[in-house]
């Protein structure tokens, strides 16, 4: 059957944004809301493709009607790409619904028809991407897309800190790119043409080592995109600076579009994938989750906080992918099945609970003006709408049932439970601890949003914007609202949904994957398909009895916080962010090697200092010890080179991108 | 560490019986002071020694009344010090009551002449009675009387009868058994008990303390200094007791009051 | 060698003692205003140790300034005697830290100003105070209650990102005296601590003015609950140096028992409170079963379960029976056995001994320059106690105590201070039994009477926390001015500066082992 | 078995594990008074304190929210919902097919939402608890899902109803112990008992737990004292249940099921008695060791799993 919606879809967000550069001016308000029309129209139909795809299994072509420069430009929709549409379809339709009020009120330096186009041009790019069936197009829309992104990320491009995220951004990502094509091209070897199927028909007559050098070249490219740690620097900085929903795009949806790489790669046009690279990504999973999480704990910028548990998340999502594939070699077809079922949902959730939570950080931002979580709280009395939906965000976020992080990533730790009854070997072997640190991310995640939704939305205001915030209007109310209610649905749903993804492994054809049964115990791993219903509404039964019946005693009366009999409290009393997180990082204290002077400010020195000043800093673990040094070396070797270079790292990205290309083409020929 | 464990066990239980009120008593153990001699020139001395002006002669209705305020009396003893003195030590437990008043013990005096002397009680009427406490339901006192949660506060006392209450804790009282607890928050307490003579610098503190505790709620003041201020009485820096400040269900004197003399107190006012 | 380093006080104050002034138990020198600063200079780096400051009004419209110091060697406080006008005397705090609450106190309670103070905060008036009354100045009388302001306390401030205050008090959970702590912290790591004293402040010294001594010696009694034998022995010692009041060797005996007595069932109790901050429960409990056991054994001997109501003018008021002295003794004896059962588990315990040490370490340099005394000086290795320092009135104590080694540790943290405590129960009770040995030798005797009825005297005894020095005039048989300093005084200021560096649920353990009076401060 | 039957015993499961909480605590409490060489209060009075608290008002500190009065009703719902995810009794015939792992999740909802309403007064005492209880937490949590592994690759899948079935009659082994002894290194940090924090505390700076619950009063408290009890007992009955699972039977007939109903409360008290000994016995760790604690835990716990492995 051939899908002519995402067809439409394409063709509906290119047409905005030509209509969008040129009548910008006309008329921007009109352009602005008729750009949430369109986005809502063209998503909405390619996710009906997309669930249409999931359901049935079967892939669906899309033609255009032009031909590329050196092939003609094919499209194809199959279940893994479909995953990542839903992906984009459920932030992308919040997304529109929110940013016109948004752009009204945030006063971002770009104009809201710009920022409208940008962004619809930047979901068509995506949707290019995942529809992409030969390199060609595949890096052509991947390098648009990054462009894109990075226009957006400078919508307040006059700002010092803007303008150096969106730098890191790019060279991270390009080099990231340049290593995923070079991987790729060295997997493709002397195949005939650039078509996928040239690729996944060239696997048979591939080397160990160039498959070695190609994946770990692609993978690494991709990762970097994703937000892989180590080469997640550019994430915290590029996520925060971006208007808001952008934000929610970016980490929603962008990032995933590097799984989709990594996995499109991996497990389909690579070939069949042998067991170190689940291995490796499982490795990299946890590296990535860990570290994630506990750099959002030392965060107190909310954005920032956000962006790193994004690192966090798709170290999750690597852990299901990787295991999906080490389960294999384990003899485990279900559990793989389940494993990268269950990374493909987080996938699904984690765009939708961090969509959420960045429009939920969108709305603060318009509400109390600012993003620092030391200037906010109690504005869960100003703002209860948003406060609500963020609650449910953080709830989601934090892999508690019955939500659908807790989904996910409790199938994530099934799998790990699964793993244990296989043959003999390293996963075998390694299963509790990887388990064991996934629950501590999970775990650390539910402190970080603790001090997150507390700081700011409990206690007393600190700061005067906090104590004046204002609730945002309706439709943004709306969005969040949809992306809350998408983590209840999805978490209760998710016995029906699981299934669904368990086929995807098989559809791919790189591996063995045995789906689960669509109804009834999911592969005799316990998860009953009844059961999170079941608790969800004796939860819910019991817990709102139980509330009532509470409030029913004696008449409530309303007093002061006691404070040990002084008059009141206030903001200062409270605890804050850095204070939350100090047990955390006094424990991880190796790892974030945080430092801290106080310094008397008035008064005379020892014992009569009557004012002093108190900075602690955290000193970057991979700056200093990886990208430093790597630095350092660059300057090495390019003053080795002295002669024909002077010695400035920018000059040196030049000879070292010239090396490689001359190395790459040797490779390609 | 085990070998704590077994010691104990070995050791056994310490918990003693609840003694009536005039039982256990050391032969020289301070306690109430009764009239020993009505000579005046006995009584003026007393009244003249005693650190917490405790003693008055009262006038009424032409008869003369010695009286003991066991709310003030702070069991030094002076006034039962020498052979004439007008004061005895009777080895009891110090009053308790449920008002400021119902603490002063009157002694007919037989042929005194002369005017009042000491303090004058009548003008001391700043007895705030709570009415609370007879006011709680029999259900809630039933409640209470099964579980019974303290929070104490030192309202700027020497310190003696707080280090008393502490013993509450003590194996030997063991006040658990009684279902009564010390808890950290006013939010979880039942009863305020209140300590110390009130400070000016506590006022405020002891208003808010109460605020902070749900109701229904008692308040009862322990010792000499929480009832009428001891030997601090009323000064440029305290109020003098606590029930100047807020209602107060229930007092117990002494200086500071025994163990068992609080735990009796605290089961009268549940009575 | 006690005459030589008289001679070099002499010296370095530059004159003879002032033989005008009546000031008894004491080395009283007059000095001009301008001579404070340099004088106190010479004395710190002598090793002078600052012990208090009596603000007096003898004459009304001037106001004598008596600063007190501990000379090593001279075994009577040297007094640094001062008449102003209430403005603008020096202030030593810069040089002397250990006399900075000092001269706040008499700001706020005689309205003098001294000039150049580092910390002219008021102390013992909180914000509401009406500025301008002076309760303790001759004549003043303010209308009572006095009257409410609105006024905020300038605290200590520590500014930047994620900074936060934590308040604890006045009003504490437990069963403790009120207090003001506040914590500057980042979550658990503490940047500082402020604390803020006088929330029982009861004006002890203004309630004991016009009382008759016996009147007097029971208010002196209720300075702070579990030192009342030290506080009415520093009192009635100071009393008597006014009267020139010769206490009989029976009864300096007697006193000396009651304050070892009262050592011992302190510091017994101390030792098991020390394992409610580690929630070593049932050693916990034994230290509650020792205690209350002492608590029944002090009934027993003096009928009143915190020593009171014995010490009296010139002595003790009834002389104990010799089968009440054995029965004490006994029963001590019995305690300190428990107390070592209890030691070993304190210290055994590897859980608890991990929690006790490098816990609340506070350096030498600290104790010195705070003019810290008592238990926490001596396991900070500083060896001050005032049984060594001061000399005993009457000859039987001399006797008594010249054999005694105070207990020092060097570990300056709450294991050292827990030590400290254990060793000194053991010398408690050793100094016991040889008193009461003494005491079956010693005659009984009537006590100390005079015919005076005026003069000035300073007092001194060493209580559980440590040295009390009082000052005590009299005029016309009743008391004219007291002046207590409590070790609590001296000490509280230091716990700050144990403080940082240490995390937030040590702090209760901490001020566990400092174990320090709030009314004996605040008076 | 009809879906009805076993709802019933799933439901009755968890109504008996929430009612015999509070006398859980209590006999624990008496035990340590006994140690204590004293009498200690009466066994029931966690009771007489919920009843007396319901008679109580709640008061609402100004600063706090609606998420104040909702979270003790969510977490005591946690609680007792925990309780119904697995089966204590008899492996056949359980209702929710829920494992360990969701009990654990479910509890963890329950000590998000205390944990947010600690912070909700704006006192620094709820945030000191709050910020412990989910550092402590966070180091725990790993430890129970490595020891409920150990279990779950012992019995061929995860520990539910159906599958721990196959334990029963097994022979006892060393792995099992060693996860279980694990297990209840976490119930110590979980439920705030000694090493880890101490329940008979009066110091707010050194609560863990119960400064959460500082600010709550009235009915709302009962609520959150005996959700504590609840996950107390769930937590003490996991271990009876599942990781010493010797002495319970697999069927549903009614000799079996009285038989190894009483086989669990012996051992729930023996495991509540084996705290108070702990409890007792050592002091409570410096803040920051607790994490060597719970490293020690996970040692063992890891080497459960290489002991499984091995033999």
């Amino acid at each position: 059957m051939r899908g002519t919606l995402a067809h439409f879809a394409l063709l509906l967000l290119l047409g905005y944004a030509a209509l969008a550069f040129a009548a910008a001016r006309a008329a921007p308000a009109v352009v602005v809301r008729l750009g949430a029309v369109v986005q809502v129209a063209a998503l909405g139909l390619a996710s009906v493709d997309a669930v249409r795809v999931l359901m049935t299994g079967a892939p669906q072509r899309v033609a255009l009607p032009f031909t590329g420069p050196f092939a003609p430009v094919a499209l194809r929709l199959d279940p893994l790409a479909a995953v990542f549409v839903c992906a984009l379809a459920l932030v992308g339709l919040a997304v529109a619904l929110y940013a016109p009020a948004y752009l009204d009120r945030a006063g971002h330096r770009m104009s809201g028809p710009a920022l409208q186009a940008l962004l619809s041009l930047l979901e068509a790019s995506i949707l290019a991407v995942l529809l992409a069936e030969d390199l060609v197009g595949f890096f052509v829309a991947w390098e648009i897309m990054t462009g894109l992104a990075t226009a957006v990320v400078l919508a307040d491009g006059h700002r010092a800190e803007v303008k150096r995220a969106a730098i890191l951004y790019l060279v991270v990502t390009h080099i990231g790119t340049f290593a995923a094509l070079a991987g790729l091209l060295l997997l493709l070897g002397d195949a005939p043409s650039y078509s996928f199927d040239a690729l996944r028909a060239a696997a048979a007559s591939r080397t160990p080592l160039v498959y070695g050098i190609g994946i770990c070249l692609a993978l690494a490219g991709f990762g970097a995109k994703a937000g892989v740690v180590p080469l997640h620097i550019w994430l915290p900085e590029a996520h925060p600076v971006a208007p808001s929903h952008v934000s929610s795009l970016l980490s929603g949806v962008i990032i995933k579009v590097g799984i989709y790489a990594m996995v499109r790669t991996a497990l389909d046009l690579a070939g069949p994938p042998p067991a170190w690279v689940g291995h490796l990504l499982l490795v990299v999973g946890l590296v990535s989750a860990l570290l994630g999480v506990l750099y959002a704990l030392a965060q107190h910028d909310l954005k920032r906080l956000l962006a790193f548990h994004s690192v966090e998340n798709i170290g999750i999502i690597l852990l299901g992918v990787g295991l999906g594939i080490s389960a294999q070699h384990a003899g485990l077809p279900t559990v793989a099945a389940l494993a990268l079922a269950a990374g493909l949902f987080h996938v699904v959730n984690h765009a939708v609970f961090k969509g959420l939570l960045f429009l939920c950080a969108g709305s603060v931002h318009l509400g109390a003006h600012t993003h620092d979580l030391e200037e906010m709280g109690g504005l869960l009395r100003h703002m209860p709408s948003t406060g609500r939906a963020f609650l449910i965000g953080a709830l989601a976020i934090s892999a508690l049932p019955p939500l659908n992080g807790f989904a996910s990533e409790w199938l994530v730790l099934q799998g790990f439970v699964g793993a244990t009854q296989g043959s003999p070997g390293l996963l075998r072997a390694t299963a509790p601890l990887f388990a064991g640190g996934l629950a501590l991310t999970g775990a650390l995640a539910a402190a970080c949003f603790v001090k997150a939704f507390a700081v700011a939305f409990l206690a007393l205001p600190r700061s005067e914007n906090a104590l004046h915030a204002v609730e945002v209007g309706p439709m943004q109310r709306l969005a969040q609202n949809a992306l809350a209610l998408s983590c209840v649905g999805l978490g209760l749903a998710a016995p029906w949904v699981v299934p669904v993804l368990s086929r995807v492994g098989a559809s791919l054809g790189a591996g063995r994957f045995t789906p689960i049964p669509q109804t009834g115990v999911l592969g005799g791993l316990g998860v009953g398909s009844v059961q999170p219903a079941v608790l969800a509404v004796a939860g819910l039964a019991l817990g709102t009895a139980l509330w009532v019946w509470l409030g029913r005693g004696m008449k409530a009366r309303a007093t002061g916080t006691w404070a040990c009999g002084q008059g009141s409290v206030d903001g200062r009393a409270a605890y804050t962010a850095s204070a939350f997180s100090n047990p955390i990082r006094r424990i991880f204290s190796n790892l974030y090697q945080f430092e801290r002077a106080t310094v008397p400010v008035a008064g005379a020195a020892p014992y009569f200092v009557m004012r002093s000043k108190t900075r602690g800093a955290i000193s970057p673990l991979f700056e200093e010890h990886l990208y430093q040094p790597a630095l350092r070396l660059l300057r090495w070797t390019s003053d080795r080179f002295a002669p024909w270079a002077s010695p400035s790292p920018n000059r040196g990205l030049v000879v070292f991108a010239v090396v490689a290309a001359l190395l790459l083409t040797w490779a390609a020929s | 560490m085990l070998n704590l464990i077994i010691d104990a066990l070995a050791a056994g239980r310490v918990t003693e019986e609840v003694p009536g009120p005039r039982a256990g008593w050391a032969a020289a153990a301070v306690g109430r002071f009764d009239l020993a001699s009505s000579a005046p020139e006995a009584l003026r001395a007393a009244i003249e020694l005693c650190p917490a002006e405790a003693i008055a002669v009262e006038r009424s209705g032409g008869k003369a009344v010695a009286v003991i305020d066991d709310g003030r009396c702070v069991q030094c003893g002076l006034c039962a010090e020498g052979d004439a003195a007008a004061f005895k030590n009777v080895h009891e437990e110090p009053a308790m009551g449920r008002s400021a008043a119902s603490l002063r013990r009157r002694f007919p005096l037989e042929g005194f002449e002369g005017a009042s002397l000491g303090p004058d009680f009548a003008l001391d009427a700043h007895d705030r009675v709570s009415r609370e406490g007879a006011r709680l339901a029999e259900v809630v006192l039933k409640r209470f009387r099964r579980s019974l949660h303290v929070r104490h506060l030192d309202a700027g006392g020497c310190n003696g009868c707080d280090w008393e209450l502490n013993q509450l804790q003590a194996p030997q009282y063991d006040v658990q058994r009684f279902g009564v607890d010390f808890v950290a928050s006013p939010r979880h307490a039942d009863v305020l008990l209140v300590t110390g003579v009130m400070t000016r610098n506590l006022e405020l503190a002891l208003v808010r303390t109460l605020d902070a505790m749900p109701r229904p709620r008692l308040v009862v003041a322990m010792g000499a200094c929480a009832i009428s201020g001891g030997v601090f009485g009323t000064s440029y820096a305290s109020r003098g007791g606590a029930d100047r400040v807020v209602a107060v269900d229930g007092y117990l004197g002494g200086c500071p009051p025994r163990p068992w003399a609080m735990i009796r107190a605290l089961r009268m006012v549940l009575e | 060698m006690t005459e030589a380093a008289r001679k070099e006080a002499d010296r370095l104050v530059g004159r003879a003692p002032d033989d005008r002034r009546a000031l008894k138990g004491a080395r009283a020198y007059a000095l001009a205003l301008e001579e404070l600063a340099p004088t106190v200079g010479r004395a710190l780096a002598a090793s002078w140790r600052f012990g208090s400051l009596v603000a007096d009004q003898p004459r009304p419209g001037e106001v004598r300034l008596d600063y007190v110091f501990v000379a090593p060697g001279v075994r009577v406080p040297v007094v640094l005697g001062l008449s102003v006008p209430p403005a603008g005397v020096p202030s030593i705090a810069l040089a002397c830290p250990a006399a900075s609450w000092a001269e706040r106190e008499v700001s706020d309670l005689f309205g003098v100003t001294f000039s150049g103070s580092p910390d002219p905060r008021p102390l013992v008036h909180h914000e509401d105070w009406p500025e301008g009354l002076f309760p303790l100045r001759a004549g003043v009388n303010p209308p009572l209650p006095v009257e409410r302001v609105s006024g905020q306390y300038p605290f200590r401030h520590v500014e930047g990102e994620g900074v936060m205050e934590l308040r604890v008090g006045p009003i504490h959970a437990g069963i403790i005296e009120p207090g003001h702590f506040r914590f500057t912290a980042v979550g658990e790591t503490v940047l500082g601590l402020e604390v803020r004293m006088f929330y029982v402040h009861r004006g002890v010294e203004r309630l004991a003015q016009g009382r008759v001594p016996a009147a007097a010696l029971a208010i002196a009694e209720r300075v702070s609950g579990t030192a009342s034998v030290a506080h009415s022995v520093a009192a009635a010692r100071a009393m008597e140096a006014a009267l020139r009041i010769e206490v009989p060797a029976a009864h300096a005996l007697v006193r000396s028992l009651l304050l070892e007595l009262e050592r011992l069932y302190n510091h017994a109790g101390d030792l098991g409170n020390l394992c409610a901050g580690t929630a070593l429960s049932v050693a916990l409990a034994e230290g509650l079963i020792i205690k209350e056991r002492l608590l029944a054994m002090n009934q027993a001997l003096s009928g009143s379960r915190y020593l009171r109501n014995l010490v009296g003018l010139g002595g003790v008021r009834r002389a104990p029976s010799s089968a009440d002295l054995d029965s004490a003794l006994t029963g001590a004896t019995a305690a300190l056995e428990s107390v070592e059962r209890l030691a070993n588990g304190i210290f055994g315990s590897a859980t608890n001994l991990e929690r006790l040490s490098g816990t609340g370490l506070l350096s030498p340099e600290h104790v010195r320059a705070l003019g810290v005394v008592g238990v926490v000086a001596r396991a900070s290795g500083v060896r001050t106690d005032s049984r060594v320092d001061l000399a005993f009135p009457t000859p039987a104590d001399s006797e008594i105590y010249g054999t005694l080694k105070p207990a020092t540790e060097t570990g300056a943290d709450v294991a050292a201070r827990a030590q400290v405590r254990l060793a000194e129960a053991r010398e408690s009770l050793r100094l016991c039994q040889g008193i009461v040995t003494r005491l079956a030798d010693t005659d009984p005797a009537p006590p100390g009477i005079s015919d005076r009825t005026g003069g000035e005297g300073l007092g001194w005894a060493e209580g559980p926390r440590g040295e009390i020095l009082t000052f005590v005039r009299l005029e016309a048989g009743r008391v004219a001015r007291l002046r207590v300093r409590s070790p609590s005084r001296m000490n509280w200021p230091a716990i700050e500066h144990a403080i940082p560096g240490n995390i937030v649920p040590d702090f209760p353990l901490i001020n566990k082992s400092f174990n320090l009076s709030y009314a004996g401060c605040d008076l | 078995m009809s879906l009805a039957v076993r709802l019933a015993l799933t439901l009755s499961q968890a109504a008996l594990l929430a009612a015999v909480a509070p006398l859980v605590n209590g006999f624990i409490k008496v035990l340590k008074a006994r140690f204590q060489r004293r009498v200690g209060p009466p066994l029931t009075q966690g009771y007489r304190d919920l009843a007396k608290l319901l008679v109580k008002e709640n008061l609402h500190a100004a600063p706090t929210s609606a998420l104040f009065r909702l979270a003790p009703a969510v977490s005591l719902t946690s609680a007792v919902l925990a309780s119904a995810t697995f089966p204590c009794v008899a492996f056949g015939g359980w209702a929710a097919s829920g494992d360990v792992l969701t009990a654990l999740y479910v509890l963890a909802l329950g000590r998000f939402f205390t944990a947010l309403a600690g912070l909700d007064a704006a006192s620094a005492f709820g945030g000191l608890g709050s910020s412990r209880d989910v550092s402590i937490a966070a180091l725990a949590e790993p430890v129970a899902v490595v020891a409920v592994l150990v279990l779950a690759a012992g019995v061929g899948g995860p520990p539910d109803g159906a599958v721990l079935a196959g334990v029963h009659g097994t022979v006892f082994t060393s792995w099992r112990l060693l996860a279980a002894i694990a297990f209840f290194l976490v119930v110590l940090a979980e439920c705030a008992r000694v090493p880890v924090d101490n329940p008979a505390t009066h110091l707010e700076l050194t609560m863990v737990h119960e400064a959460m619950l500082l600010e709550y009063s009235g009915r709302e408290f009962a609520a959150s004292t005996l959700a504590a009890q609840v996950k107390q007992t769930v937590l003490l009955a996991l271990l009876a249940a599942v990781f010493l699972p010797d002495g319970l039977g697999a069927s549903g007939d009614p000799g079996a099921l009285a038989l190894s109903a009483a086989a669990f409360a012996a051992k729930l008290f023996g495991l509540a008695a084996l705290v108070a000994v702990v409890e007792s016995s050592v002091a409570k760790l410096r803040l920051f060791r607790v994490p060597d604690f719970l490293g020690a835990a996970a040692g063992l716990a890891i080497l459960a799993y290489v002991a499984r492995e091995a033999l």
